[in-house]
């Protein structure tokens, strides 16, 4: 217990000193590295926060995928001189104002968190008790799936319209084409290695997750950034092209899973007479549950290696 | 306190250890290749002697495999990216910065 | 009315449809989208009517998402209020997509395009979220629901690729995205504090204490940042202007007013008592700066978009007096009732009104090619419905009778003096003033016998689609009898007695 | 638990700090984007704090870290999203920053 908050008292102020870097370091590449550190701490503060499904998210979405836009972002970019280094550091009046505003909301939200009532009201025992009806181990995972099913359905679809928005982006001459610029590497070099050696591995480990989700940390979200990352992986060692825009079979990839997820919530107004409901009958739940994360499982993959890859920016050769 | 204790005791005692060499390393050696060289060197040995520590504390048979897998991951992930950021570097030709 | 109809599950398809016509419309293509999205456009007025009738038989309609009751489970609740905002928001809905065609709908021959593709399932996702955000009864849900509808409405702005529209999408973007963030947090501490985010169940378990006054500040403070109330406002202009009028249309009249639902809901529904520390007078000081600005803004404009979209502003303005004359302490008052249908029929008509104004912008852009306000002379007579069609919508923006803007006006006019808080009543008549004022400037030229230009001609069933739109919002002024009785629904018993 | 779960929230609180001062001061787009994320995920340690509290070995309260995983993939949307937005701003008219103002007045174009 002692040596554990002893990792706390070390583990908070790295945070901070990560995420201070993030915003002041005058280097951007600096700032975007300094980020994706401070996305890999806090998965740890989340592990001591007993919540490893978030720290699962936290470090495939948060640090890795985040930080791949980032990166990606910035060297298309350039780390040359433009007007954002031309106008020197921000002014002193700007920067005090701001360092008051921040600090202000910091205290504020403090105190209103050290004012929170002891001991918490918390929702773990109405989880715990309606969880073996659906024949789930995991509760992070009936929460999602299951009594707050609607904000995750919801959420699906802010996923797939991130990525609609961003192919309305496309110039359009290139509507329809391969998102992306296209990736070079050495056919004999280390990432084509890579590129083919992990891919098998990466696979069944995303698979493993989707699977035990049901039971333990893991799950639809945490499976499908696993296999959109070995897939962008692929197409950074120029092993494979990502799918045209215009292909059909992408676009039922990438609306499989929301639509399926609609598809269980209507019959759930038949068969359990609500919308997003799972039948009564003991056994049916948990197939249908495995079901739908399967379906979002691959939409999720899609959707999160095609926000990665970008616009359309070629035609389809 | 068993014998298989203090052998995971000592293990991941040296694995620290180690880590604070790699760290030390990169924020010491004068230049990217120097300082991959510490990271992943050290990291490397210090990842496997953790994971070497863990080892009789796992969950059976297959939760000591996820441990080893862990640790074989993580060497082709330092390898792939030491070798990538050093050529890298070596064409920009920015290695001391 | 037969029991079935009655009963049936019309708020979950509210928001299922639309979601499902937007999952369809991708893979079904840029030939079919436009026909699949005006499919089920047309099925809103429809569905919003017979959840009315579910309302008007059964009172306010709770629904238990997934049979799972709250806390536990994510409620729906549709009361007086939010159907009479997804009627609005249906029928809105219904008459910009059928303007849209023009721009959006493929030509024969053509294949699939970006925007022709884009728009139709970017607007359906608008359209669910909408009525998400109407029905919700959960405010983490409602967070999700925000997003959903930033994330449909932000491509929509840009979606026509200008450049100044990219940098007033990136610009909307990320003003929307802090107040979200803001919002969450605020959310957050509302869950720490009382174990739940259901608003019912919130509204009775809520203690005053530090927590709960950091979220409500959080929370309101977010969703001003969305509402673009001034001064937060800088975002809206740029972004309503440079979108495609059919998005404009959508944007102006309806996606400002999602995120001040919430705020309502906030404010009236969550935690009454936060209007007893002076926030509700400050919001309706902020309201009455944003009519002032935004009038003046409005009258200095050269461009025909920009000037509607700071009207917006202006506009916006008026609904945040909902809260010093509504409001809080003052609810049990004989006047709250008045104004807070005053402010909820001004929500109503200022949409229809808006609409309007910004598809008849679009029709002059595509008769124009420009929408330089001094070029228009002689539109009168090239397009005089649409030209009517405004007019028609500018009577309700300036108040004046037989409109709803009149009664909506009228209304919390009435209550500002009755509960001798007249000073309220200045820059509702400054702003009505204001307002005939940018109306008159931007229709005196096309009303002007000037030679004008070569004008490309535009058919007269396009120029219908707004005057209906306008014709609408007069109307509510004429039969105002249905919003007052549909918004009682839902009240607290003190609040409809003051109704009588 | 319950001090060490404290402890992260007054980290959360310090990360939206950090975050908002980054938005304000911070000129060059993606850096705002950045400081978005920080504040996101500030929000999100908040929202954990509150829900590991008193929670026991079982790993708290499980309703708010499903939110929180909604919230984790909501925020990344949201990045990929304002991500293409500045590369097309880029692309378009070479500028890493927003212009400084929106035009205000009358603009004939």
């Amino acid at each position: 217990m002692t040596a554990l908050y002893l990792l706390d008292l070390v583990l908070v102020p790295a945070i901070l000193l990560a995420a201070c870097t993030a915003v002041g370091t005058r280097d951007r590449f600096a700032a975007v590295v300094s980020f994706i550190v401070y996305g890999l701490l806090l998965a740890i503060a989340w592990v001591r926060l007993g919540a490893v499904d978030v720290a699962l998210a936290e470090a495939a979405i948060g640090a890795g995928l985040t930080g791949v836009l980032l990166l990606g972002a910035l060297a298309r970019m350039g780390r040359r001189a433009d007007e954002a280094a031309a106008a020197g550091p921000p002014g002193r009046t700007l920067r005090l104002g701001a360092a008051a505003l921040g600090a202000a909301v910091a205290a504020g939200i403090a105190a209103a968190v050290l004012a929170l009532p002891e001991p918490a009201p918390q929702l773990s025992g109405a989880v715990a008790e309606a969880l073996p009806a659906l024949g789930l181990g995991n509760p992070v995972t009936g929460v999602l799936l299951a009594f707050r099913g609607y904000d995750t359905l919801l959420e699906a679809v802010v996923l797939l319209l991130a990525l609609l928005g961003i192919w309305s982006l496309a110039p359009d001459p290139a509507w329809g084409g391969l998102p992306g610029l296209r990736h070079r590497a050495r056919p004999e070099g280390v990432l084509a290695w890579l590129g083919r050696l992990l891919p098998p591995v990466g696979i069944v480990v995303g698979l493993y997750v989707f699977w035990v989700g049901a039971d333990r940390p893991g799950g639809a979200f945490q499976a499908g950034t696993i296999l959109a990352a070995v897939w962008i992986l692929a197409v950074m060692s120029a092993l494979v092209e990502p799918p045209a825009v215009r292909s059909l079979a992408l676009r039922l990839a990438l609306v499989a899973g929301p639509a399926l997820f609609l598809a269980v919530g209507f019959a759930g107004l038949g068969l359990a007479g609500a919308f997003l409901g799972y039948p009564a009958a003991a056994g049916w739940a948990k197939p249908l549950i495995l079901l739908v994360e399967a379906g979002l499982t691959l939409s999720i993959a899609a959707t999160l290696a095609l926000l990665v890859a970008g616009t359309p920016e070629r035609a389809a050769g | 306190m068993s014998a298989w204790d203090l052998f995971t005791l000592a293990a991941v005692a040296a694995g620290a250890f180690f880590f604070l060499a790699g760290t030390v390393g990169l924020l010491r050696f004068p230049d990217v290749f120097t300082r991959l060289h510490a990271l992943t060197k050290a990291d490397n040995l210090g990842l496997g002697l953790i994971v070497l520590g863990l080892l009789p504390r796992a969950e059976g048979v297959f939760g000591a495999l996820k441990l080893v897998a862990v640790w074989l991951l993580a060497l082709l992930a330092a390898a792939t990216v030491a070798q990538l950021v050093a050529r890298l570097a070596r064409r920009e030709g920015d290695a001391g910065a | 009315m037969a029991d079935g109809l009655a009963d049936g599950p019309w708020a979950e398809l509210l928001v299922a449809l639309p979601l499902a016509g937007m999952l369809l419309a991708l893979p079904l293509g840029g030939r079919q989208a436009h026909r699949l999205a005006l499919l089920v456009l047309a099925a809103g007025p429809v569905l919003a009517l017979l959840l009315a009738a579910q309302l008007w038989q059964g009172g306010v309609v709770g629904v238990a998402l997934g049979g799972f009751a709250a806390p536990l489970g994510i409620a729906l609740r549709a009361d007086g209020l939010s159907v009479l905002m997804l009627l609005t928001t249906a029928v809105v809905l219904c008459a910009t997509g059928l303007a849209a065609r023009a721009g959006f709908a493929p030509r024969p021959g053509q294949g699939e395009t970006r925007a022709g593709l884009l728009f139709w399932p970017l607007l359906l996702a608008l359209w669910g979220a909408l009525n998400a955000v109407f029905l919700g009864n959960d405010l983490f849900n409602l967070y999700v629901a925000l997003e959903l509808l930033t994330l449909a409405a932000v491509p929509l702005v840009c979606i026509e690729g200008k450049p100044e529209a990219v940098a007033a999408a990136l610009r909307y973007l990320l003003f929307a995205l802090l107040g979200s963030v803001l919002y969450l947090l605020g959310a957050a501490l509302l869950y720490g504090a009382h174990g739940t985010l259901d608003i019912t169940l919130l509204a009775a378990r809520l203690q005053p204490g530090p927590a709960t006054w950091m979220a409500g500040a959080l929370m309101t403070a977010g969703l001003l940042a969305k509402t673009a109330l001034y001064p937060l406002h800088l975002w809206l202009p740029p972004a309503h202007a440079a979108a495609p009028a059919a998005a404009s249309a959508v944007l102006s009249a309806l996606v400002v007013k999602a995120s001040f639902f919430i705020l309502l809901r906030l404010w009236f529904d969550v935690m009454p008592a936060l209007a007893g520390l002076g926030g509700a007078t400050l919001l309706g000081g902020l309201g009455t700066a944003a009519i002032l600005a935004g009038s003046l803004l409005a009258l200095r404009q050269e461009r025909l978009k920009l000037a509607i979209a700071y009207s917006t502003m202006a506009q916006l303005g008026y609904l945040f007096l909902m809260f010093p004359l509504a409001g809080g302490g003052t609810e049990a008052q004989p006047w709250s009732a008045g104004a807070w249908t005053g402010g909820v029929l001004h929500a109503v008509s200022h949409a229809l009104a808006k609409a309007a104004m910004f598809l008849v912008a679009g029709l002059v852009l595509q008769a124009a090619g420009h929408d330089r306000i001094r070029a228009l002379q002689g539109l009168g007579r090239a397009m005089p419905v649409a030209v009517f069609a405004f007019g028609l919508a500018g009577l309700s923006l300036m108040g004046l009778p037989p409109s709803g803007g009149f009664v909506a006006k009228w209304l919390l006019l009435t209550a500002a003096l009755a509960s001798g808080q007249w000073w309220w009543a200045v820059p509702m008549l400054a702003g009505g003033l204001l307002a005939a004022g940018y109306v008159f400037r931007l229709l005196n030229p096309a009303l002007s016998a000037g030679e004008g230009q070569g004008w490309r001609p535009v058919r007269r069933r396009w120029q219908a689609i707004p005057l209906a739109l306008a014709l609408l919002s007069v109307a509510l002024g004429l039969a105002p009898l249905l919003p007052y009785l549909l918004l009682g629904l839902g009240r607290s018993p003190a609040a409809e007695e003051g109704l009588g | 638990m319950t001090s060490a779960a404290t402890l992260y929230g007054l980290a959360g609180a310090a990360l939206v700090g950090i975050g908002l001062y980054g938005l304000a001061v911070q000129a060059h787009v993606l850096r705002k984007i950045l400081a978005f994320n920080l504040i996101g995920s500030g929000v999100f340690l908040v929202f954990g704090a509150v829900a590991g509290r008193g929670g026991g070995a079982g790993g708290g309260d499980p309703v708010p870290q499903a939110m929180v995983i909604t919230g984790i993939v909501v925020a990344l949307s949201a990045t990929a999203l304002a991500v293409a937005l500045a590369l097309r701003l880029f692309r378009e008219t070479g500028r890493v920053t927003l212009p400084p103002d929106p035009p205000a007045g009358a603009r004939d174009g």
